[in-house]
């Protein structure tokens, strides 16, 4: 059972993330934000679940809903921000944009716009532990839609047969885009992939950031030991649309939308801490208004730091000498 | 090769439309028309597509002919190379060219290739469509432009549509083609209007447009940047240089016949592409050009190409790798000099 | 049961697949025909049950060892074997060579050298019978290497959505080129991944004619009532080398050579009829006499046709009107 | 850019072999200076590769660092760049270039693009080799050259050795490059012996070699077409025609300096390539020459490539459609025309 300081730590974890979304939004109305969001609000569990239950020197590999992951495992705020408003301060100097970003300084192996793009990158930094002989493992996001790319099945095959320390952290929110993950898979739950190469498959509930806590670190501890990987389907709901400007109401009904966001996995540890007599509403008002300062303020620095100069650099594009890792 | 043939005003009934509707236009005459066509894409049906394009074809044809599919772009075109074997006409949408590269191999060493390899046994009659061109927010993995390393490829035919009519025309004439077709739409061209005419409208593939008529210089481009050329041309004409554009609507096969008519009556040539300056479509031109009109010429090929860097996400730095109106303007004074000394 | 007389076909058929293979590994050795071979031998009972239970507008596709799966689906053997020693009278007019063929009047979708790379193409044939309501099913053919491909991976998820009236018959026959299986999968019978995609997978015996018959026929009727996708794994062996000049001995041991090579299909379903009292031992080598003259004789011929000019067609590459299909 | 070198008698202690045994070298010698070195690809360990190229390795170092895998290219090579950001140097092997387009999008959008999207931050030290390369008996997916087509992509490091000593060298800078590299293996050179030095030589990426040096006109060339030139170069001088050769032995980054100063001299220059003459190497290096000595040329950049058409299987299709000694030799005397007039 996790003690309640590490619970209050992923509570305020998950509502930065939160907050940190809602901002994003309101910067991308206001065009101050430059390509498309893709709010991770509703889907905070897994993101915190996960990387709580990680070490520093454990990686992840993201994906384009991706700000959740790496604000969980530890990125600095103010360049997650910059990139995201093409700005030079930003974790890629505003190439990249928030979809394409990675720093191994917080073990964070990077992400892209490519669905299912960077599964492979997680299976291989796995498999670099295990040639080395360094126990890191590799969690690997992706989302229900990912499910169905070729490459996610052939990284997964290499996992099996390879018994390499990766976990495979599904985020199933029932849709890619606009359809939904009925129409694209035959089976109730994509989990069951695993077996085919196999390793474990659970399904689990994603809402619930203990219990990812808990699956993230038993699987943790069986890829250190050599146990190979595990899939971990995470049943979770994302409550915005797709991207900013989606309101997401053309393919989901209003009455699903509504039916998950009563299962917000902020409220739910909130609801739980409280009933433990381990939290009060203030408290809890007072975490949340300091994270939104937080984030307000970062926004705040954001806007006023400089956009790149109008000036492409041929040189940008290679490396001149190796970049130090790890 | 037909002959190169003016941008006429079409003929006939004709509405005013955008790119993107035009589009739509080609797909529901054609599915109404031909009950083997249908369109296959991740999000094409409920949501009639990520632009737009194929909006309102799931509620007019059926879900059976209309299909969303999983995140699985190899295997869509696979499927859609099978079924054009056993007597469809399959059309694939692919949300953005940064795609292709996952079913290349389905569409260069399949597609392109069967009827060749099956000593002409069995075609393929396929259309692979997706959006392309940069732009800020869409970073290095969702605004590409690799319509020129398809030309290397043979077996392919390449459509690439700047005007509406075009749009129509051209998609009409792939979905019909007996051959597999990839359909570049422009990023910044499907909210872009024209006339459209009504009906039956086909162009055929590999024909260019004399977009403009010009005596001093011809600037060879295709896609958005069309719309940067005729810019610059009106410039360079406050200048004194008269530009001739040809637009050219198919990259494979190429019309040399227009292109070189062209160049032999301006003596000089610039080739404008939204892709990367190396290795790409302003390469495969210049090499023609020059190859063929080598003592015409009053002055070398000049290529006015994107950076060779990935696209990037931030404005400045977007602006600073794409061709720039200031920067064909510039090149084609240079480009002009001798005549206006 | 089946009768008889059809039993003797497949018997004949087995035969001549396998006299058509040494045949062509003779023209190997000769160096008359290009390209590589790459035996069938021991594999008869596969393409030959299949094939048998097909009807003729039914379609397969089939990959580089292909030359049994499309004798077996009535092939005309002088065109193959011209295709083989790449003569204008060839299937593919030698411009493809036996890797790179197709032919619609028998029922013959294609094959290409890239592993996996036309099992889509079954899938969507499928989905064009589907769409027209005609009832021709499809079958691809697949080595055990290809399930790792994530084309093959990505079309069977296609066929499990969408409940395609397609066969996926898997050759396991233990080796990719020289990995085996077991280096290849970490699940002891890849048909359990047909699972994931929402559809039947069996193992069965691939060496038994009489079963693969019947069970694809089982999977044909499934087809053409709307009942989806089947997957087959036949177990089955490879007597020969990968390809030709492969000995087939450096990765495999001898004895594991020799026990499959006891469990020879054709042996099999000879001696089962002997003991039935349905074929007598001389009519067995008639019939073999008359199949292995046959292919002689067609050797002889093709042996004897034209060499393509030493010419390009710009225009053989693109179709000027359609090829009528079906 | 590094000056360009002639292609110099290696120093030192030299040992006479194949290409393929010089890879093999730079394998094992990098394997054993740099532990983070390993090797992947189907048929790599128990085999030694489908060429015999890593024949020994799995003994010498073991399963771990040498590994067979299932036939999954887009994975190996995905597993192969997620392994390098943690630090490894993986060597890819890939069986034959007509399978890069199953891994295109983890070559061209995700390895090539990932210094340039993370600001600087990673760089992805990874090596894809793989063979090409157009003769009887291949057809149209085993016998292809796609090289031309990766040359539009940024980020991407491209060698193609010719010599074995080059093959060792090259493939050792590759190995130590930072970058991704894909090294272009040519099936007609595999065989072919040539000294190579021992020890620690490296070739730098981005130099082409003067292999012959001529007065009357350039060939630029590169892989197998280098012999062709070779034996083209002794029958011109025969006629009169003193021909330079440039080995490209690195297509990304362009040696365009190398290039330039040769052509600059001969005045006449051509590009030689196994590639499809449309949209390929030809076509950019003709496009640089004419762009940068247009007013030098005496006449056109002449390319000379395969015709573009998907590789046939049998001898005489084959035949057809490659450059030959007789093809180069006809249109270096019609270019040099004028020199013997
Ligand atoms: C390979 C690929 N195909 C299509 C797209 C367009 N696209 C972006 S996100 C998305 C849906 C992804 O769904 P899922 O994997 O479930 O993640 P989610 O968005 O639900 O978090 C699609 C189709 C893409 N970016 N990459
Ligand atoms: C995509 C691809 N990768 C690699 C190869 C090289 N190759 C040809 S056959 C083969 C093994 C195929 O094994 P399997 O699918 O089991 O079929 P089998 O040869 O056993 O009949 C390999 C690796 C290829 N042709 N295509
Ligand atoms: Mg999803
Ligand atoms: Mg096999």
């Amino acid at each position: 059972m996790l003690d309640t300081a590490k619970r209050k730590e992923m509570l305020r974890t998950m509502i930065k993330l939160r907050a940190f979304e809602e901002k994003l939004e309101e910067l991308y109305q206001k065009r101050a934000m430059y390509g498309s969001t893709h709010s991770y609000r509703g889907q905070e569990a897994v993101a915190v679940g996960v990387c709580s239950a990680l070490e520093p020197k454990d990686l992840i590999a993201s994906y384009h809903r991706g700000t959740g992951h790496i604000i969980a495992k530890g990125a600095d705020l103010y360049r997650l921000m910059c990139e995201c408003m093409g700005r030079l301060d930003g974790y890629s100097k505003g190439r990249g944009g928030k979809m394409h970003m990675g720093d191994l300084s917080f073990g964070f192996l990077g992400n892209t716009g490519t669905v299912g793009g960077t599964v492979p990158f997680a299976t291989g930094a796995a498999l670099a532990a295990q040639i080395r002989g360094s126990k890191e493992v590799a969690v690997s996001f992706l989302g229900d839609g990912a499910m169905n790319q070729g490459v996610v099945h052939e990284a997964m095959n290499f996992a099996g047969i390879w018994k390499l320390p990766v976990i495979y952290v599904c985020e199933n929110n029932l849709y890619a885009m606009t359809v939904s993950v009925e129409k694209s898979v035959a089976i109730k739950h994509v989990a069951e992939r695993a077996k085919g190469y196999g390793f474990e498959g659970k399904v689990i509930d994603g809402n619930d950031v203990e219990l990812v806590y808990a699956e993230t670190l038993k699987a943790a501890e069986k890829g250190r030991a050599g146990g190979g990987a595990t899939f971990l389907e995470c049943l979770t709901y994302r409550w915005d649309g797709h991207f900013g400007g989606d309101p997401g109401t053309a393919y989901r009904a209003k009455e699903e939308i509504e039916a998950w966001k009563q299962r917000c996995p902020v409220k739910r540890l909130k609801e739980k801490l409280i009933a433990e007599g381990n939290l009060q509403s203030e408290e809890f008002e007072k975490i949340t208004a300091a994270v939104y300062a937080e984030i307000e303020e970062v926004a705040k620095k954001a806007q006023a730091s400089p956009m790149p100069p109008k000036e492409f650099e041929l040189e940008s594009v290679f490396a001149k000498s190796e970049v130090a890792h790890g | 090769m037909a002959k190169a043939e003016n941008l006429q005003m079409p003929q006939g009934e004709v509405k005013e439309m955008r790119l993107q509707e035009a589009l739509r236009e080609a797909l529901r005459y054609e599915m109404a028309r031909d009950p083997r066509v249908f369109v296959i894409g991740e999000d094409v049906a409920l949501f009639g597509g990520a632009y737009g394009v194929t909006r309102g074809l799931l509620q007019e044809f059926g879900d059976s002919r209309v299909r969303d599919t999983p995140i699985s772009e190899a295997g869509m075109v696979g499927l859609a190379i099978g079924a054009a074997i056993n007597g469809m006409r399959p059309v694939v949408e692919i949300q953005f060219c940064d795609l292709l590269p996952l079913c290349m191999d389905q569409i260069t060493t399949h597609a392109a290739r069967y009827y060749y390899q099956t000593g002409g046994r069995i075609s393929v009659p396929l259309v692979v469509r997706n959006k392309f061109g940069t732009r800020p927010g869409g970073g290095p993995s969702h605004s590409s432009c690799n319509h020129g390393a398809f030309v290397h490829f043979p077996g392919l035919k390449i459509i690439i549509p700047t005007t509406p009519a075009d749009g129509k025309g051209l998609l009409l004439s792939a979905i019909r083609d007996p051959n597999p077709v990839v359909c570049f739409e422009s990023h910044h061209l499907y909210g872009v209007k024209g006339p459209v005419p009504e009906g039956d409208y086909t162009v055929p593939i590999g024909v260019a447009a004399v977009r403009r008529e010009g005596k001093d210089l011809t600037i060879v481009t295709c896609g958005g940047m069309v719309l940067k050329a005729d810019e610059a041309a009106v410039a360079l004409q406050a200048k004194g240089v008269d530009v001739e554009i040809i637009d050219l609507r198919s990259l494979a096969p190429l019309d040399k016949e227009t292109i070189l008519k062209s160049v032999a009556k301006t003596k000089r040539a610039m080739v404008v592409d939204e892709g990367s300056m190396v290795g790409g479509v302003t390469s495969e031109i210049a090499a023609v050009i020059q190859e063929n009109l080598f003592s015409d010429l009053k002055g070398p090929v000049v290529r006015v190409g994107a950076q060779h860097i990935p696209p990037p996400h931030s404005p400045p730095l977007v602006e600073a790798i794409l061709p720039s109106v200031d920067g064909i303007v510039g090149a084609a004074l240079r480009l002009a000099e001798g005549k206006r000394k």
